[in-house]
């Protein structure tokens, strides 16, 4: 089992990866910085959270044009599971792979805290181990976590299963639409969603109801 | 070749919801200003470039603009040459 | 030897640089010569408060900085901690008041630069950080600003650069209404054999410059940073920095992969007063001369002149002695962070400080000097005067405890900072363990089983005012009981000073008494103080702010699962209060917030009852008798009760009778916590505490969704978790 | 009253660091776009209000600009009017 973590300058959620994933799967990830043109053979690829470039110019924007990124986009053409959290989401979106855009969080400021995710998709490779409706918890740090998109993009989106998170009812942080915390792309290999289940993995954390997340996402390569 | 200054300004488009904005008029109304009817908020870039013609600055312009500067989901842009 | 002068200096540029005629008179001894306007800059920073600590560098001396476990004390960029298996934890505090008052993002942003560029050059990856925060009276009409610009400037930074924010404090207060204090704390970890420090070693050696360009930047900020406030402030404006997070946290991993590779001798990030301190530092304390050539600085700004180069405070930039050897792998990773760097400079023999600019020599400076004899001054002081006892029965009772509860759970002070903690990031590194919102924050150690590090700040201000000595014993002592609150045993501190004017007798006396308390206390509680910062001069047209001495303290836990929160009661849970009865009202939040009386002497605190019950309170934590604990300061047993019930969104009924019911209630008696024990261990733990000698009392029992106090209280926790929460959204919404 | 357009711009002082402008320029060049100098950024604001005239409206937008649309510690500000 091969996991890979693309790191940026600036990616700061790559060692709570790593140490996730460690945990998870028993493998340790190989990181690829983010002027490699390859990307090796993989089972698993993650972009993690941060502040690639400090997020500058908008959030993902910079790295979203990274060496890296051509690498990645061919990757997932070839079906690799791709998995974009946070700052990973903002880059993929960025980078054209997620439809949509990540805005500034409605409320203006950054915001931490616990948040509940209804699992509207259970039948991802990303969300095959919740229960479809499934209410779990799960944290987010962000400041540009609002997702928007147009009408004609949210229609198939919403059509074809492809929300896979949301936000449960009273906890969206930063006025998303259609309270959309995570989505996937038309093929259902690359997903992107401003959560962090990586800091929601064993008893320390006070739960781990992000761990199912790896283990579908694993689970289903191994 | 010759030095052009540009300004490139990208807003919102049209029916995307500024936050920000919102905010602005919020606070504005609160510090007794009135008579303000809407607030946008974009960004400016001053760029200064070197291009052989005017005509290739501003392509180059437009370039940056589509490459990087500019999310064309969520944004228009409009490149002038200041001088 | 003589340096051109290309400006003349006049007296008044002497005094501008904020140097006495004596001082001035004792910078043309050392010189030997009248100075280069350059180097009268370079004096003048070393000489100034910040970097000099002139005004309390006698007293900071009477600090207990020696223990066990410190492995280096005050001097260094932080103080450096041994917590076991070869791990060590290297903190500090600073301050950034002037800047944040001024630009409150910036200021408050490049505050938290300041820190964690503290912390990882001495080369720990900083784990935690911390923020205390002193804001005008909530109706000042700049204290909104104020709020929201500092809240975001410290969570821009620490956000971005990802280091977790675990705890802090918040008060209002009128003092603070033209100087806001803004601390900020960082924690690192690093392995004891791996340390690093400014200590040059070996001549003839480069001096590397690494990290962003230099600008004008702060030109004067050490300088304005311990100057009053006066009328022409807006003329002091340009010496705000710009922070760059991005750059720093690039920094912070290319010194540590530089580090690990074995290039570095010697390393000082420049903070106050840049490149003249930190290269003046790494020549000086080791015992060698430094040359740098200005023009191999790299520059932002064209046309930089020398004096500004040298006094540039440009953030996210470190000078470094680096092995000639390794210079290849060294630029290896430069370039892989994208860093700027060059090498300006070299170490001589001849313990002098030249600098070079346009292939002149423009400054030619005895290097230990410029440290060494920085002038060090008893200045006179008054003891301050006391407040006559206050008698709880001289205190006005009121009707309605449970309305005057809800006043003081809705008081600026005691409201709940969530609206600004969750501005902060607070998980980021997967090891916290105690977010913001109960007696000190946790973060695990990483490798290790169980072993966690706890962290707190604390000062109670309005006790400063009253009486600096016991204010200054009371914010060490809370400190350590917020530390035992977690299961912590408090290791070590850092202090953060935060005065008027010490050249009023009036002040310094508050500062002297102050650290007198401090002192004795860290002595008692076994809390060496090992790093600190000192911000004097905190004072508009004469009003000077409450004294504040900022205290952060560290713990040690074994193994975090054994730690407790606030909130952590069961239901059925039996109610232990571990001290006496309060009586004391002197000082007050219910003085305060009820009455509107800031009057009487604060709480004494002694010392060895503290200790001892701190340790029976860690100790049965440990052992896992205790279910949750919250230590009673601020408000008092009732408001200690109402936090834990909202904490738990659990109620809790507690038998309560009393003929001064006020003082009971919402006295803040010091050393004294608020206890849960499961039912069955209820009659071990109440024979443990009499076996060790500490006074406690059966209570009452969680359970229920209301707080009951005998006949006097009886509010649902939502009530209070509503008056709690929602009073500093409302504020900042302007509502 | 008259309705005016106005276009407020907000672009940081002359020497004061402009990380996000230092790192749009990296970016272009890494994109292999030549011939840039320097890029800094800074912020727009379309601002719709009622005034009694133009004089008054630009009054009324340099007040915004003191007192909350700019830091004048680190910030210049613009106030046009364009329509
Ligand atoms: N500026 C801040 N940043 C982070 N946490 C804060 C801040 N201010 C207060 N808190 C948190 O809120 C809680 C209550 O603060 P405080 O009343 O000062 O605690 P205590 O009385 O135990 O010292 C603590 O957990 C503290 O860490
Ligand atoms: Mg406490």
């Amino acid at each position: 089992m091969k996991t890979t973590v693309i790191i940026f300058p600036g990616s700061n959620r790559d060692r709570d990866m790593i140490a996730a994933i460690t945990k998870i799967s028993g493998h340790t990830p190989q990181t690829v910085w983010h002027t490699e043109l390859e990307i090796p053979a993989s089972d698993l690829v993650i972009i993690p959270g941060g502040f690639s470039y400090g997020d500058y110019l908008r959030a993902g924007a910079i790295a979203a044009r990274s060496p890296i990124m051509d690498a990645l986009s061919k990757t997932a053409n070839r079906g690799v599971p791709i998995i974009g959290v946070c700052n990973g989401f903002q880059i993929l979106t960025e980078a054209g792979l997620l439809p949509g855009a990540l805005m500034r969080n409605a409320g203006l400021t950054f915001v931490c805290r616990e948040v509940k995710l209804e699992i509207t998709n259970a039948e991802t490779q990303f969300s095959s181990r919740y229960g479809q409706g499934e209410i779990i918890r799960c944290p987010v740090a962000h400041h540009d976590g609002n997702y928007y998109a147009d009408e004609a993009v949210l229609k198939k989106l919403e059509n074809n299963g492809r929300v896979v998170f949301r936000y449960a009812e009273g906890t969206n942080p930063n006025g998303s639409v259609n309270d959309i915390a995570g989505i996937i792309n038309e093929r259902g290999n690359v997903l992107g969603m401003m959560p962090h289940p990586e800091n929601l993995i064993e008893d320390a954390h006070t739960g781990d109801d992000g761990r199912r997340l790896f283990e579908s996402a694993l689970g289903l390569v191994a | 070749m010759a030095l052009f200054n540009a300004r490139v300004t990208v807003t919102l488009k049209n029916g995307v919801l500024d936050p920000q904005g919102k905010a602005i008029e919020g606070s504005l109304s609160a510090l007794g200003i009135a008579g303000v009817e809407q607030v946008r908020q974009g960004k400016v870039f001053e760029i200064s470039l070197n291009a052989d013609t005017k005509k290739a600055a501003i392509e180059s312009l437009n370039f940056m603009c589509e490459k990087l500067l500019s999310n064309t989901v969520i944004e228009d842009y409009c490149v002038e040459i200041v001088a | 030897m003589s340096i051109p002068n290309e400006i003349q200096i006049t007296p008044e540029m002497i005094s501008d640089h904020g140097l006495s005629n004596d001082e001035w008179q004792r910078i043309l001894e050392l010189t030997g010569r009248e100075p280069s306007y350059t180097e009268l800059g370079i004096w003048s920073a070393m000489w100034n408060e910040h970097c000099s600590y002139k005004s309390s560098k006698k007293w900071l001396r009477t600090l207990p900085t020696e223990g066990p476990r410190v492995i280096l004390g005050p001097g260094e960029n932080a103080g450096v901690v041994d917590i076991g298996d070869g791990d060590v934890v290297v903190f500090k505090m600073e301050s950034h008041n002037h800047p944040s008052y001024i630009e409150p993002y910036q200021g408050a942003a490049t505050g938290m630069g300041g820190i964690l560029r503290d912390v990882f050059t001495m080369g720990a990856r900083p784990i935690a950080a911390m923020n205390a925060l002193r804001f005008g009276e909530p109706d000042h009409p700049k204290t909104r600003h104020l709020v929201s610009g500092v809240v975001a400037g410290i969570g821009g930074y620490g956000n971005s650069f990802g280091v977790p924010t675990v705890g802090g404090e918040v008060n209002f207060h009128a003092r603070y209404n033209d100087n806001i204090l803004v601390n900020a704390f960082a924690a690192g970890l690093a392995k004891a054999d791996q340390i690093f420090t400014s200590q040059a070693e070996g001549v003839g050696l480069p001096v590397v410059y690494l990290g962003a360009k230099t600008g004008r930047d702060g030109v004067g900020g050490a300088t304005m940073a311990s100057a009053e406030f006066d009328d022409d402030i807006d003329e002091k404006r340009p010496t705000v920095q710009v922070g760059d997070p991005f750059t720093e946290k690039c920094l912070l991993e290319a010194c540590l992969e530089l580090m690990a590779s074995g290039a570095v001798i010697a390393i000082q990030d420049m903070g106050a007063a840049g490149l003249t301190c930190s290269a003046v530092e790494m020549g000086a304390k080791g015992d060698l001369g430094i040359e740098l050539d200005l023009d191999k600085v790299p520059c932002r700004e064209e046309n930089m002149s020398a004096y500004e180069m040298m006094l540039s405070e440009s953030q996210e930039r470190m000078l470094m002695v680096l092995r000639p050897e390794l210079e290849e792998q060294a630029t290896a990773i430069f370039e892989k962070w994208g860093l700027d760097f060059a090498i300006v400079g070299i170490t001589t023999d001849d313990l002098r400080f030249r600098i070079l600019r346009h292939g002149e020599e423009v400054a030619n400076l005895p290097i230990k000097k410029l440290g060494d004899e920085a002038p060090e001054y008893d200045r006179p002081y008054i003891t301050p005067g006391k407040y006559n006892d206050l008698a709880a029965a001289d205190v006005p009772q009121v009707d309605d405890y449970s309305a005057a509860l809800i006043t003081i759970l809705q008081s600026p002070d005691i409201a709940s900072k969530r609206w600004i903690y969750e501005q902060y990031d607070t998980l980021i590194q997967a090891n916290t363990m105690q977010v913001p919102g109960g007696d000190a924050g946790i973060v695990r150690v990483e490798g290790h089983d169980g072993k966690a590090l706890a962290f707190s700040s604390d000062v109670t201000p309005r006790y400063c005012e009253a009486d600096p000595f016991e204010g200054g014993k009371q914010a060490v002592a809370e400190c350590y009981r917020n530390l035992c609150a977690v299961g912590a045993e408090p290791i070590a501190a850092t202090d953060n000073l935060n005065f008027g004017n010490p050249e009023k007798p009036e002040i310094m006396g508050q500062l002297v008494k102050a650290i007198e308390g401090i002192g004795e206390a860290c002595l008692a509680l076994s809390m060496p103080i090992v790093s600190g910062n000192v911000s004097l001069y905190n004072e508009t047209q004469g009003q000077a702010i409450l004294p504040t001495p900022t205290i952060g303290g560290v713990g040690l836990i074994a193994d975090y699962r054994t730690s407790v929160g606030i909130g952590s009661a069961g239901q059925g849970d039996i109610v232990f209060l571990i001290g006496t009865e309060a009586t004391h009202l002197g000082q007050s939040i219910y003085l305060r917030e009820l009455l509107d009386r800031e009057d009487g002497p604060p709480p004494p605190v002694d010392l060895q009852t503290e200790w001892a019950r701190g340790e029976f309170v860690r100790t049965s934590i440990n052992t896992e008798y205790i279910t949750a604990c919250h230590d009673i300061s601020d408000g008092g047993l009732a408001i200690c009760l109402a936090e834990m019930c909202i904490a738990g969104q659990m109620g809790a009924t507690i038998e309560h009778q009393s003929e001064q019911p006020h003082a009971s209630l919402f006295g803040e008696d010091q050393s004294r916590y608020i206890v849960s024990v499961r039912p069955d261990y209820a009659n071990m733990f109440a024979a443990n505490a009499e076996a060790a000698g500490v006074s406690f009392s059966r209570i009452g029992e969680f359970g229920g969704n209301a707080l009951t106090i005998g006949a006097l209280i009886s509010i649902s926790v939502d009530d209070m978790q509503h008056a709690h929460e929602n009073w500093l959204p409302d504020y900042m919404a302007g509502k």
